[in-house]
């Protein structure tokens, strides 16, 4: 049994965690702030796995093959639904790009099927029909409840032994030649330090100053926070907009009912540079922005009341990718997930424990796709679509 | 009618429910919020949280200084989509 | 239910309308809200809660706590007790989360109305009506915008005479007050005043503060200034007891709303929950307009608010209960009964001491908290206050939040009176024109002036207990 | 705890309270012209009384220092009543073997002179009958309020402030 620190209490963090202890590992880990207060608690709750790459279309069919049984395996409500993604093409070549992705996506077995703007009307009843010429629709796709999924992970790791810490800060690494030695950490009111065996650098947008503390170049994985928002409406009855509903030429602008009070979440890549790792500002153009598109999509729309603007980080990569794999002996990183880390949690979380306790991972996982020493090698991956 | 003492009314959570989520151990008032919902209903937190706050503080021998108040958002009122789209019929 | 009339006040209703409550005409007054006009025909369930189902009514009457939401016209989600009535109307009882209409046109975009002035007032209550001739008077030009269609704040509810020194209006009634304010602020030309108009955000664009405004839910409207002044008032405060969500038991405010702005009463026997002064002050109006009010019950061991005000009540026959307080209410769709318990020296109560009244309104008068959460949303650094209410912004002693050019006045600063309100009012708007570079110095001394009777009228055991509390709000020590 | 005053866990002060506080007016000056006698035992922000006073006769000197009548320069005037926003003035005089009582009344129906009303303690007991002997209307009043003058027996003379119009 090795002592493994985690450090990112968001949702690769602890579902990682759980994973650990699950093959059998001591794990503590380690949450600066509150469990899920980085980019999980602010996510949009969407899971697809309709990518437009191989790599991570084969990653997110496990991911929700592994949703599906999560309720069961944590042993609590998670409110995952799989009510689908429905991509909206405004032009004929778009519709044309929409059934390359359906074959390629088709290919990995996953459902996906191009559909006329009737049956996207079944799907989503106050769905504006006119600006679009047809949808791309994986009825596999869905949502969950990140709150509740991530304190089910939490819950079981716990009960499984792992020492999970909030409000406690890791401020620094001691490293000897390739290998993490220690992780020294802050708390109440003091510091202490921790012998480990080996270190998991799941802290996202934090993630380049965790490696600056294990004297790595913070750009070795370069990793930019933007503000991604979202605009949220009171709470609705349920089924009048039960998929992710996406227009991408629409500046990816979307909608979804949340899964669990039925208010409308509505997003779109109207994004900022955060200015700082505290940024989460909402901004005066996309509360303006996002909801102008959002009417567009569903016209009815127009008479719910919005509650509740919010900013989370989109950690991106340059290639949108996210970095997993190992940076030294013993120091592994899973960060940059660049709007995706809810949906692929459940893989990279089993992957990363496997690879991290025994070297491998039978998760059908692309490493080098994901390798973190791509930027330093100048090998960027197509941009993965990045629709929350 | 079973009587029931409403800390939450848009999400209809009780005390007896904040209680029993803080003896099981979850204690941060922003995961509190999140478990139960409260303060994200259509009223944005404006009754509820300052009792959440007071149940937080009676149980965990916290004064009342030392729990955050979670962030208001905007709109710091429910607007109606078109009010903030501009267009609305007069 | 309607009052016709008043020791004190005289209602001027409107146009007499037809709504349509689930089918059923229903007699309205232009200019009165949908829960009024429900309320004077004796409707108390406005809808049904989301998971168990609760009968629930009107609570805060202010739009802010969500309990009112009725379907209108087939729109979900309007909360009726901020929305007027309209002709024809129809209005049914929204049953736990609602569909939206399912057809509908995307609007006709429109850019928002932008305004622009030196200051931008937000809050037109005593704080923000004295804020805003101030700061005209000091040669800045200003935009007031406040939620209600009259100006005053709460003041236009409040028909007792104030305290305090008769240049601050001591001796005045509350809504004379608002006239008289209203009146002085209408005689300035850069005054620029907005009712009706909610502040939504405020965001921080470049050099300039942009408060981003939306006017009776449907038009939206920019603000753009380079000073804020948040004179934003007070929250009802309310407490977990059995059944508490009951129709018929409203905050003291919504009480006041009903009976002294529309005329309508809100039942006919009252428990109040409260002897601070908002209660003492509430059971007097509901003698005023014929309401029985069977007894206050508090907490405390003694009386929370002025002795004269217990005085008042007592007198006309209201027992005051102190170191009780309410265990449940009880009734099916309304209330119909409240059950209230004396406590021992540890809040608890004592078996046995229970006691019912038969009363159809449940009054709390629980206290007030700052309604901060615009500075909040702003930035503005908050703490936590007891003797101000609650959070409160930290500021200096030209109320000056944390974010340069962002001032406070008024009980969002902290939970006081309408007398220094006023005096905060007058400093803020002062200052923020000062701030600007706007106002000469010759302005400084009535800053002074306003501390200064600010001080005298803290001096008494009620303003030493603020005192303290403005020391733990102030940008220094802490 | 033991410092809070009887008046206040109760809600009204009783006569003995109240002169333990303010020196009770002598007999001689109470039948000489009413007297004004402030029930306002607690410093608060509050100084109209002072102000509207025509002769000096109220020391405050400051509006949180309760008011104390100085009763040899009062004239019995009742602007004090009609002001006070606390509604805590009163007059008293004593007139043969009956005591006049001046008091705020701001409900309805205002009483018409000569009209007999129930009297109500300071608990809202009622404690007996008595004559209205004046009204000064709202529109009258200096201060926006109503004062009645009411005629009751001279051992209800501190008992009696307040009144219900039966109608």
């Amino acid at each position: 049994m090795s002592k493994i620190a985690v450090i990112g209490g968001g949702i690769i963090g602890v579902a990682t965690a759980y994973e650990l202890a699950k093959l059998g590992e001591d794990v503590i880990l380690f949450e600066k702030n509150y469990f899920g207060s980085g980019s999980t608690f602010r996510c949009a709750t969407g899971i697809r796995a309709q990518f437009t790459d191989g790599a991570n279309i084969r990653l997110m069919k496990y991911s929700v093959e592994r949703w599906e049984r999560l309720e069961e395996e944590l042993e609590s409500e998670i409110g995952f639904r799989q009510t689908g993604y429905l991509f909206l093409a405004t032009s004929e070549e778009e519709v044309e790009a929409f059934r390359a992705n359906v074959r390629l996506q088709n290919r990995f077995g996953v459902p996906t099927r191009l559909i006329d703007m009737a049956e996207a009307k079944e799907i989503v009843p106050i769905l504006n029909t006119e600006p679009f010429l047809a949808g791309a629709w994986n009825p596999k796709d869905g949502k969950a409840n990140p709150f509740k999924t991530l304190f089910a992970y939490l819950r079981k790791a716990r009960e499984m032994g792992v020492d999970a810490r909030e409000h406690t800060p890791v401020i620094g690494l001691e490293r000897e030649g390739d290998e993490i030695t220690a992780v020294k950490f802050g708390g109440n009111g003091g510091m202490e330090s921790i012998k480990v065996d080996a270190v998991l650098n799941a802290a996202n947008a934090w993630a380049p100053l965790i490696n600056a503390m294990a004297g790595l170049r913070p750009d070795l994985v370069p990793i930019i926070p933007y503000k991604h928002q979202l605009v949220k409406t009171e709470p609705l009855e349920g089924g009048q907009v039960e998929p992710l509903v996406c227009p991408p030429s629409w500046n990816d602008a979307y909608i979804i009912q949340d899964g669990e009070d039925g208010g409308i979440i509505c997003g779109a890549g109207i994004e900022h540079e955060a200015k700082s790792l505290d940024d989460y500002e909402p901004t005066y153009d996309f509360l303006r922005g996002v909801l102008r598109y959002a009417v567009k999509i569903a016209p009815p729309l127009r008479y719910a009341h919005v509650v509740r603007q919010w900013a989370g980080f989109y950690a991106k990569t340059p290639d949108r990718n996210p970095a997993i794999g190992r940076l030294l002996d013993n120091l592994y990183i899973a960060a940059g997930f660049s709007g995706h880390g809810f949906m692929m949690a459940p893989a990279v979380a089993e992957a990363m424990a496997e690879l991290i306790s025994k070297g491998r991972s039978k998760v059908p996982l692309d490493w080098e796709w994901y390798d973190p020493y791509r930027f330093e090698r100048g090998e960027l991956r197509t941009g993965a679509f990045q629709i929350g | 009618m079973a009587g029931k003492r409403i800390v939450c009314r848009c999400n209809d959570v009780t005390a007896e429910e904040i209680e029993a989520l803080i003896d099981s151990g979850v204690t941060d008032i922003e995961e509190i919020k999140r478990l139960l919902r409260v303060g994200m209903g259509p009223c944005q937190g404006r009754t509820c949280l300052p009792i959440v706050i007071g149940i937080l503080a009676r149980k965990t021998g916290k004064r009342l200084e030392e729990i955050p108040l979670p962030k208001a958002r905007v709109p710091v009122r429910p607007v109606r989509v078109e009010a903030i789209t501009g267009g609305a019929d007069e | 239910m309607r009052l016709t009339e008043h020791p004190l006040l005289r209602f001027e209703r409107g146009r007499e309308v037809t709504i349509y409550f689930n089918g059923r005409p229903i007699k309205a007054y232009e200019g009165e809200t949908i829960a009024t006009a429900l309320h004077a025909a004796g409707i108390r369930a406005l809808n049904y809660s989301v998971n168990k189902k609760r009968p629930r009514g009107l609570f805060c009457a202010i739009g802010k706590c969500s309990s009112c939401l009725m379907v209108v016209n087939g729109i979900p989600n309007v909360r009726a007790c901020i929305t007027p009535v309209e002709d024809g109307m129809r209005i049914q009882p929204q049953h736990g989360r609602a569909r939206l209409p399912e057809k509908a046109k995307p609007p006709e975009f429109r850019d928002a109305k932008v305004v622009r002035a030196d200051i931008v007032i937000i809050g037109g209550g005593p704080a923000g009506l004295m804020a805003a001739i101030h700061a005209a008077d000091a040669g800045a030009s200003v935009a007031l915008l406040d939620e209600n269609p009259r100006l005053g704040g709460q003041l236009i509810k409040q028909t007792h005479k104030f305290f305090g020194k008769r240049e601050q209006f001591a001796g005045v009634r509350g809504v004379e007050i608002a006239k008289i304010l209203s009146e002085e602020l209408r005689k300035r030309e850069n005054v620029q005043v907005f009712l009706e108009t909610s502040a939504v955000g405020i965001f921080q664009e470049k050099d300039e503060k942009l408060v981003f405004a939306v006017r009776k839910n449907r038009e939206p409207v920019e603000f753009r200034g380079r000073a804020i002044i948040v004179a934003t008032g007070a929250m009802e405060r309310s407490i977990p007891f059995e059944n508490n969500d009951l129709p018929g038991i409203y905050g003291a405010g919504a009480i006041q709303t009903l009976m002294n702005t529309y005329g309508v009463k809100p039942g006919d026997r009252v428990l109040i929950v409260g002897a601070g002064n908002v209660g003492l002050i509430l059971a007097y109006q509901l003698i005023q307009a014929g309401v029985e009010v069977k007894a206050i019950v508090e907490a405390m061991p003694k009386v929370g608010g002025y002795f004269v005000h217990a005085a008042k009540v007592r007198r006309l026959g209201v027992p005051i209960l102190t170191r009780h307080t309410i265990l449940r209410a009880e009734g099916k769709e309304r209330v119909e009964r409240a059950v209230v318990a004396q406590l021992d020296g540890n809040w608890k109560p004592i078996p046995g001491t229970e006691g019912t009244f038969e009363v159809d309104v449940i009054a709390l008068a629980v206290g007030l908290r700052p309604s901060i959460e615009l500075l909040q949303q702003a930035g503005c650094g908050v703490r936590y206050v007891r003797e101000l209410g609650g959070h409160v912004a930290v500021r200096d002693g030209w109320m000056e939040t944390t974010v340069r050019g962002i001032f406070v006045a008024g009980d969002s600063a902290g939970i006081e009176e309408a007398t220094t309100a006023m005096l905060e009012g007058k400093i803020a708007g002062i200052a923020a024109a000062l701030r600007l570079g706007i106002a000469g110095e010759e302005w400084l001394k009535e800053i002074e002036g306003a501390q200064k009777a600010l001080d005298e009228f803290r001096s008494g055991p009620f303003g030493r207990h603020v005192l303290e509390g403005i020391k733990k709000a102030m940008v220094v020590g802490g | 705890m033991s410092e809070i005053p009887d008046y206040l866990k109760r809600g009204y002060i009783t006569p003995g309270e109240l002169f333990s506080i303010i020196p009770k007016p002598s007999e001689d000056r109470l039948r000489e012209r009413p007297v004004a006698v402030p029930e306002c035992p607690q410093e608060i922000p509050c100084a109209p009384c002072r102000e509207v006073c025509p002769t000096g006769a109220i020391n405050m000197p400051t509006p949180n220092d309760l008011p104390v009548v100085d009763y040899d320069k009062c004239i019995g005037c009742s602007l004090c009543v009609q002001v006070c926003p606390g509604l805590a003035f009163f007059m008293v005089q004593y007139v043969g073997d009956r005591a006049r009582i001046t008091m705020p009344h701001e409900l309805l129906p205002l009483p018409e002179r000569g009209e007999t009303v129930v009297l109500l303690n300071r608990a809202g007991e009622p404690v007996g009958r008595g004559k209205v002997v004046t009204v000064v209307p709202r529109e009258k009043s200096r201060g926006d309020t109503p004062i009645i003058t009411v005629e009751v027996p001279m051992e209800l003379a501190w008992d009696v402030r307040a009144v219900r119009v039966e109608g």
